[in-house]
């Protein structure tokens, strides 16, 4: 499908960073009309250079050609005007507007703000399936459908080129397969992409070239259906490719967590966020709870954690009942707790690491005395840290925001597996991390359920919770609906039932059939 | 030589552009800034201005704190203002009406003071942890408020006395006092301004090496980390906000105490005020709030000499708000000089560093 | 579509977020607050014999008491929609103050309502500089502008006005604008309201009010509050402000210049909060400029403006309260603090009542605590004593706070540092 | 358009009060004689300490202000210092500029305000030779200092006299700026004045702001809306001793079709009032510049122990004013036999309700 001139050409690109060099000579091509990947480790300088090109950060050397014209964006308005759209890593939705508002910020001048821009919308969803309620507020909407008022934003501003940066990041296998099938229908009809992703599997499903960047360089470009996954891995890190497998295993039949009927409510009158739940976990036993995002994973973990108060039902770790419990009394009581999101809940950005190894432990040893803080024993425990979970740092007094996003998450696993805890609550404990810090998070967790110790875990990537747990349970609406035997089922099956497709393998066994909540029973705002 | 950039350059740089601007002020209004300038610092010199100044900076000092307290884990409590004054009332008609040894009687006013701060401040913190209502607007309603129970508390029918054309609280005896270092013609330094230097001490403490300190700096730096790691945010804002309105408590405790010894209708007001600028122009950092709580004092005292030379004393306040706004500009200036510099380094090296 | 994937019609429900879509719209969610407002005042009016809660007079004065807070808390309400925390309104205030007695009494009101919003945004640039190119945390340089406004507009006196009115403190006297009255209407309700009525004489008294002596400035203050409204909810430039406050990095993103944004927000922030000191000003009875005349009504103001959840309607109830507490202490005194205070007794009974319908017990016994608490003072007193009726509006914004659910939302990104790049 | 005066609800048909029966005619006029004894002050360096307001203020500071220059041209004094304090300053920020004036060598020094007391009470004693005085207060045990005390009761009792006589609606009305015992005395000697000469009278009162809250001294808009009240309850005759607020109190009875009395010096001629001046009927005097004038007369001849003890009526330390032509002879006979009676003991003005 290649054209004589190709939709962008970036050259030379150099873009430094105080103390980093974020990009540094690189070199990319993209044909009209292809799906082009970009691969790289956490930090390789995939997203600066989707933002060079994008306009929001300036280059310190380099060219950009857009359709063989050279040009120079200054603001994200420039991409726009020469028809580039980025889709961001991090969604870039104001939470308080509409979908409508969201759509029509900044492009007010095509169809104006109010019944043609709303008409233009729809007409842009019908032609690509991305259909969404313009009128609703972005804060209401799942994952899912933010990716598509991401995608909307950017076809309604006329982009021809279309960057996606992680787009698959927080998606079920349903939801990408659904992407890519919008992505292909777009494709035809003569949209050009450029696609960023850490899990090599999908680049290879929906690329038609990639092209690889390790530490802010380019290293090669490939053809993604030439070459295996493994060579792609290579590429990036030059190091095997792990995998989450556990094989022996080593459940015992001391329970240490036991949660009998919790129940949530998140407002009065509402239909409950969680409905019930009974869960076990074992010494030794690795529980993954599947999901799609929104279903009550996170405020199922938060209530376990005391950070919100269940409504009626128990916690019990061990024979001790920690329903009355603060999060503080239950981390002494031995739970490590590692956070969906390690900027908002797991670190203190500004502070420097051995602050950082403080938090959650802050009445215990070898950080404090109770009340008195142990500083001399938390920068010896920092360090221990470092090295055994091999945080790749300048040292422990640098603040917690100069690490890559790898090395703050071993340092949140470090610091939640030190003192050891008998339960271990893990949140998508790999999101957004490379390949390498990865497998060492995996084996650290691998070794301590070795060791005896109980975990809970929740992830959205589907082969790592496959990989790692002893049982599955999947969780729907606020309620655990399923089992599934991780030795025998797909990610497919999963990704079925955790929709509520219905099961379609006998791997995935589902409880009676969850009562059907009404959608309404919503009580007046403000 | 890099945290003397960083931290002292900022400072200073402000503190001359400041003058600079007043400098500009005096000339367009027809006065020699130099004789302006020149007769503040010889203010220094005469009569009892530098104990002056040494005691208005102890008062600021823990107004600062105070606010400092609240800042540190992002609660605005702009209620010191009302706090110190109710703390003030009570203290003194707690102190006028009650016979103690002497020692124990201060003692025990001081407590009451931070007692009554603490307990005035316990509303707006209340309100926020149980009904959600924003301290700002909480805290500004309770100043007004405080004027109001002051007022009534020193009725001449409640607790007041009339004296001439003033109305105050009974004279706290003299075991109450706190004696402070005469000197001479120079004036009388407060005892209680060692209370400020200890509470500065406690304060360091606290943050940098209590489980309680660091609880707090973790809510101010993210309540959602704080929360995942074991802080209980609505008790950390009600211990703050207790804490902060303790401290405010104290703010006048070294002029009723070391002077005063009743309240009265010449009660100073604006302190707590003045206190939100110098916690910020010291960036909540103990060395740096004494630092910005001097230089409020000197310049507050300093410019009474001002009326001497025919200049109008405002241009304090002029500088005050200067020094206040060009200090958060100036470290930002120097940062981002600093990271342009680290940019060049880098680019020097490019090739032989390791990204990350 | 394949079967086994999504349907966007049956995706799975997200659990609900804590905030729920409104079914009523804000119209009539504040209509019906001041329907409610206005059947509470009368039955107290009623029940206590204090006609003076609902009377002409009262309204009068609430309106010209709430008008510079109004003013104020638009200005606050168009600086934090941009994300710019303002306290800094206080000195923007007093700058309007200087600004309208300076060009008022030379070239009449209307050029002082000019030259107050002129200062005013000069205030604001200052903060615009600080805040947006600087980066300097909001509430640094909040207070910083309240220094200088104060000091400068001392200064300035002292250097100018000192000359023409014999005193640094005060300029010389400001011409004053007519007021005007739809005549006829207020007449007949004037009668109405004579009638007492129970009710209607009430309603009759609040309109008449409204309609009796209305300045110029009033009506142009209800006239920002409007356009505020429409200009930040119903055009693109309002989307794009908004978006500044909601989520900068993304309006940057699309293209919007967050800084050009905010720094039209805040300088239109400063000009409001100016004009809010000319109405102070130009208020019947001001003799022009007066040292210390704005008394923490900016403060007020960016309380308003909370208070009213950053929205026009809300913020415009909250100065409305505050102008109705203050003017029915300043007019009336302690009887009719009391009859405030039953009325606020009889709004927790209803409070009450719905806590039990919605079996929230707890919140049902603490309001039957409060109003017997708030029932014993009506009791056991005969007059509020006077030091506590001054702060009357201070007491009644702290219960109302206390007592509404508070289901306060500011902008998102309110407050924070936005860095381009 | 508002043409402004109709006032809703007030109809002012009632003749008036029903009057007590006249004071019996005052036998004389004591205005004392000005005695034209030549006083020389060119040895005396005199520093002026005003309270918050200063110069300028139109009001307590500014009578003082006027006392110093016609002392100054009287008896060609050598050199004047004024300095004035700012608002909520300290307690040692007056004792600075006290010591200020002392250490230039100035004296006397005259504190004008009581918010000097406390610190006359700790500076006079370092300046054994300096004699001070204070305008409205007095320091104990402090033998140089010399208090300058008002009957503001006594002038406020003609004031009194005056609203009686001149409300038509037998109503009058009182705003106070700060809820202190100063201004106490003010609304005190008022309600006996009025009340002597209308036992029937109704007063409305308001206070702006409570003790130690001294905004309401500054804060006409709050003058103007509590006047406004009053005007509306019925009141038609308004005295205030509430500073810059009365001018407030001036628009609203402008507005409102009623008469207003002004305070401390004779406000019919201050200009920042001008446009409501015709309603102003009178105002109490406060002579804080005879009080000065006096007080610099009596150091300069060395005689302080010839200064009253209170400046009162008796003195002519308070009184009232007749600008305007409101006062009609018949009314200034009628406060004239008061006047009389008081100095003569025969009415006791108390200074507290
Ligand atoms: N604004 C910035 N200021 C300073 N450093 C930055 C900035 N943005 C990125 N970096 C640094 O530049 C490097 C490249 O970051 P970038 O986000 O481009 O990586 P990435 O390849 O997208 O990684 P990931 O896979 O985690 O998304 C990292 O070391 C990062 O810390
Ligand atoms: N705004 C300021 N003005 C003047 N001096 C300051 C200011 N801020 C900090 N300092 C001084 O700079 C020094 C270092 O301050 P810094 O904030 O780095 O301390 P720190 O590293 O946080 O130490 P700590 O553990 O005490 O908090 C201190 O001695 C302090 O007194
Ligand atoms: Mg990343
Ligand atoms: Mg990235």
């Amino acid at each position: 499908m290649s054209t004589t001139t190709p939709a962008v050409v970036l050259s030379g690109i150099t873009k430094r960073f105080p103390g980093v060099v974020a990009n540094s000579d690189v070199h990319l091509s993209v044909q009209v009309g292809e799906v082009h990947a970009l691969c790289g480790e956490n930090g390789a300088g995939k997203s600066t250079l989707m933002k060079i090109l994008y306009g929001m950060q300036q280059p310190d050397e380099g060219t950009i050609e857009v359709g063989g014209q050279p040009v120079r964006f200054r603001t994200p308005a420039d991409a726009i005007k020469a028809g580039i759209g980025m889709v961001h890593q991090h969604f870039m939705l104001a939470d308080n507007l509409t979908v409508q508002e969201n759509v029509v910020l900044g492009a007010e001048s095509l169809h104006g703000i109010g019944a043609k821009a709303r008409k233009r919308i729809l007409e842009l969803a019908e032609a690509t399936g991305l259909t969404v309620d313009p009128a609703v507020l972005v804060e209401r909407l799942g994952v899912a459908d933010r990716q598509r008022v991401e995608i909307l934003k950017v076809l309604y501003r006329g982009a021809k080129v279309i960057i996606l940066d992680e787009p698959t990041a927080v998606l079920v296998p349903q939801e990408v397969d659904e992407l890519f099938t919008t992505l292909r229908g777009m494709q035809e009809q003569g949209f050009t992409f450029l696609f960023i992703s850490h899990k090599l599997d999908e680049v290879r499903a929906i690329a038609d070239s990639v092209t690889i960047i390790r530490r802010g360089t380019t290293v090669g470009t490939a053809d993604p259906k030439a070459v295996s996954s493994r060579q792609l891995a290579e590429m990036m890190v030059g190091s095997e490719l792990p995998s989450p497998e556990t094989r022996e295993s080593t459940v015992t039949d001391r329970v240490v967590l036991k949660v009998e009927n919790l129940g949530l409510v998140a407002v009065e009158g509402t239909r409950p966020v969680l409905d019930d739940i009974d869960l076990v976990v074992r010494a030794g036993e690795i529980v993954g709870i599947a999901g799609v995002e929104g279903n009550g994973q996170t405020e199922l973990v938060e209530t376990i954690m005391g950070m919100r108060k269940a409504h009626h039902g128990r916690v019990l770790l061990g024979d001790r009942d920690l329903t009355r419990l603060g999060t503080l009394a239950r981390r002494e009581a031995g739970i490590g707790y590692i956070p969906e999101d390690r900027h908002r809940q797991g670190l203190l950005l500004t502070q420097p690491l051995w602050a950082n190894r403080i938090l959650g432990h802050q009445t215990r040893r070898p950080v404090s005395n109770g009340q008195w803080l142990d500083l001399a024993g938390a920068k010896d425990d920092t360090r221990r840290i470092v090295e055994e979970f091999d945080v790749r740092t300048p040292g422990i007094d640098v603040a917690a925001v100069a690490l890559s996003g790898g090395n703050q998450q071993k340092l949140v696993v470090g610091r939640e597996l030190a003192g050891d805890p008998v339960l271990l609550i893990a949140s998508h404990p790999t999101r957004g991390v490379d390949v390498g810090a990865q497998a060492l998070i995996w084996d650290e967790i691998k070794n301590a359920r070795a060791r005896g110790l109980a975990v809970l875990l929740i992830s959205a990537d589907l082969d790592e919770l496959i990989g790692l747990s002893d049982t599955i349970r999947v969780m729907l609406r606020g309620r655990l609906v399923a089992d599934a035997d991780p030795a025998t089922v797909t990610p497919e099956d999963l990704g079925s039932a955790m929709t509520g497709a219905g099961a379609t393998s006998a791997a995935v066994a589902e409880h009676a059939p969850g009562g059907a909540h009404a959608r309404g029973a919503e009580l007046e705002g403000e | 030589m890099g945290i003397l950039r960083g931290k002292l350059l900022p400072p200073v740089l402000a503190i001359l552009f400041s003058a600079l601007l007043c400098g500009i002020a005096l000339v367009v209004s027809g006065a020699s800034p130099l004789r302006a300038f020149g007769v503040m610092l010889s203010q220094v010199g005469q009569g009892t201005t530098a104990v002056d100044i040494v005691n208005s900076t102890g008062t600021y000092y823990i107004a600062a704190l105070a606010v400092a307290i609240g800042f540190q884990m992002n609660l605005f409590n702009i209620g010191v203002e009302g706090q110190y004054r109710v703390a003030a009332v009570v203290a003194a008609v707690v102190g006028g009406s009650i016979a103690l040894p002497p020692g124990l009687h201060a003692l025990v006013i001081i407590l009451t003071a931070a007692v009554a701060g603490a307990l005035w401040a316990a509303i707006p913190a209340i309100l926020k942890v149980t009904r959600g209502v924003n301290e700002v607007i909480s805290t500004i309603m309770m100043n007004g408020l405080a004027l109001g129970l002051a007022a009534y508390l020193i009725g001449a029918d409640v607790f007041g006395e009339l004296r001439g054309n003033n109305i105050r609280t009974p004279e706290i005896p003299e075991s109450g006092w706190v004696p402070g270092i005469p000197l001479g013609s120079s004036g009388t330094v407060f005892g209680l301004v060692f209370l400020a230097a200890l509470l500065g001490i406690g304060y360091w403490v606290m943050m940098n090496r209590t489980r309680f300190g660091f609880e707090l700096r973790a809510s101010g730096e993210s309540s959602t980390a704080a929360a995942a790691g074991g802080v209980n945010a609505k008790k950390m804002v009600l211990i703050a906000m207790l804490l902060s309105g303790a401290i405010a408590g104290l703010v006048s405790m070294p002029e009723i105490l070391g002077r005063d010894h009743t309240y009265n209708l010449n009660f100073p007001a604006g302190i707590g005020f003045s206190g939100i600028a110098i916690a910020l122009l010291g960036r909540n950092h103990p060395g740096g709030i004494a630092f910005g709580a001097l230089l409020w004092a000197f310049l507050d005292k300093s410019g009474l000499a001002l009326d001497n030379v025919g200049v109008p004393r405002e241009i304090v306040t002029i500088m005050q708000g200067a020094i206040v706004l060009s200090v958060v500009v100036a470290y930002e200036v120097v940062r981002r000089f600093e990271v342009a510099a680290q940019q060049r380094q880098v680019g020097r090296q490019l090739g032989t560093v390791d990204a990350a | 579509m394949s079967t086994s994937l999504m349907n966007p019609a049956e995706a799975p429900l997200a659990v609900p977020p804590p905030r729920k879509a409104r079914r009523i719209p804000g119209w009539a969610v504040g209509a019906l607050g001041v329907a409610g407002a206005v059947v509470l005042l009368s039955t107290t009016s009623y029940l206590t014999g204090v006609p003076q809660l609902t009377s002409t007079g009262t309204i009068q004065t609430a309106v010209r008491l709430a008008l510079p807070i109004l003013l104020a808390a638009l200005g606050g309400l168009w600086a934090e929609r941009a994300g710019v925390v303002n306290i800094g309104l206080e000195g923007m205030m007093i700058m309007g103050t200087w600004g309208a007695a300076w060009a008022g009494y030379q070239w009449g009101p209307w050029a002082a309502l000019v030259a107050a919003a002129v200062f005013g945004a000069l205030g604001g640039l200052l903060h615009a500089i600080a805040t947006v190119t600087f980066g300097v945390n909001h509430i640094v340089s909040g207070v910083a502008i309240n220094l200088l406004g104060a000091g400068l507009t001392k200064y300035l006196s002292t250097l100018i006005f000192f000359p023409l009115s014999n005193n640094p403190r005060e300029s010389p006297a400001v011409p004053k604008f007519d007021t005007y009255s739809a005549s006829g209407l207020s007449d007949w309700l004037g009668r109405l309201e004579a009638q007492q009525r129970v009710g209607l004489s009430d309603v009759a008294g609040i309109l008449r009010g409204l309609v009796t002596g209305v300045s110029p400035l009033t009506m142009l203050a209800i006239l920002f509050v409007i356009g505020s409204y429409l200009l930040l909810w119903r055009t693109r430039f309002g989307l794009r402000l908004r978006s500044c406050g909601e989520n900068p990095v993304a309006a940057e993103s699309l293209g919007v210049n967050v800084y050009l944004y905010k720094y039209v927000a805040v300088i239109a922030s400063g000009a409001l909060a100016g004009i809010g000191g000319a109405a102070l000003v130009l208020n019947p009875g001001q003799p022009g400029y007066l040292e210390g005349q704005t008394n923490g009504r900016g403060f007020i103001g960016l309380a308003a403006m909370i208070f009213g959840n950053w929205r026009p309607g809300g913020l415009l109830g909250g100065a409305a309260l505050f102008g109705y507490a203050d003017g029915l202490q300043l007019r009336s005194g302690g009887k009719t603090f009391l009859a405030l205070v039953y009325g606020a007794v009889l709004l927790l009974a209803v409070i009450v009542i719905w806590q039990l319908v919605r079996r929230r017990w707890f919140a049902a016994a603490f309001g039957i605590l409060a109003a017997g608490l708030l029932y014993a003072v009506y009791y056991s007193v005969d007059e509020v004593p006077s030091e506590l009726t001054t702060y009357a509006p201070h007491l009644v914004t702290l219960i109302v706070l206390g007592v509404a659910s508070q289901r306060l939302r500011m902008p998102a990104a309110d407050g924070v540092v936005y860095r381009r790049g | 358009k508002d043409t402004g005066g109709t006032q809703p609800g007030s109809t002012n048909t009632a003749e008036g009060c029903k009057l007590a029966d006249k004071p019996p005619a005052a036998a004389a006029t004591s205005s004392a004689a000005t005695s034209d004894e030549k006083v020389d002050g060119s040895a005396l360096k005199v520093g002026l300490a005003y309270d918050i307001g200063g110069r300028g203020d139109a009001s307590f500071n500014d009578s003082a202000a006027a006392g110093l220059d016609k002392a100054k041209a009287d008896f060609g004094i050598a050199e004047v210092k004024e300095l004035t304090a700012a608002p909520n300053e300290p307690e040692d920020a007056k004792q600075t500029r006290l010591r200020q004036l002392a250490g230039e060598g100035f004296n006397p020094i005259i504190g004008v305000g009581f918010a000097y007391a406390e610190s006359l009470k700790v500076v006079a004693p370092e300046f054994p030779n300096v004699k001070f005085a204070i305008v409205d207060g007095a320091v104990e045990g402090a033998a140089n200092v010399t208090p300058l005390l008002f009957a503001e009761e006594e002038g406020s009792f003609l004031a009194g006299v005056i609203a009686a006589y001149k409300s038509k609606s037998c109503h009058v009305g009182f705003v106070g700026g700060v809820e202190i015992p100063l201004i106490q005395k003010f609304d005190a000697g008022y309600e006996q004045g009025a009340k002597a000469a209308a036992p029937d009278i109704k007063i409305e009162k308001k206070y702006l702001t409570p003790a130690g809250d001294f905004t309401g001294f500054q804060d006409p808009t709050k003058g103007q809306e509590a006047a406004t009240g009053q005007v509306e309850a019925g009141a038609d005759v308004l005295y205030h001793a509430a500073g810059a607020s009365g001018k407030g109190v001036f628009s609203a009875a402008k507005t409102g079709n009623a008469l207003a009395i002004g305070v401390d010096s004779d406000q019919y001629n201050q200009k920042t009032v001008e446009e409501s001046k015709d309603v102003i009927v009178s105002s109490m005097l406060k002579r804080v510049d005879v009080a000065v004038y006096d007080f610099v007369k009596a150091v300069a001849k060395n005689d302080l122990a010839s200064l009253p003890k209170v400046f009162d009526l008796s003195v002519d330390g308070v009184g009232y004013s007749t600008s305007g032509g409101k006062i009609d002879e018949n009314l200034k006979a009628v406060l004239e036999g008061y006047k009389a009676q008081i100095i003569a003991g025969k009415i006791d003005v108390k200074d507290k309700l």
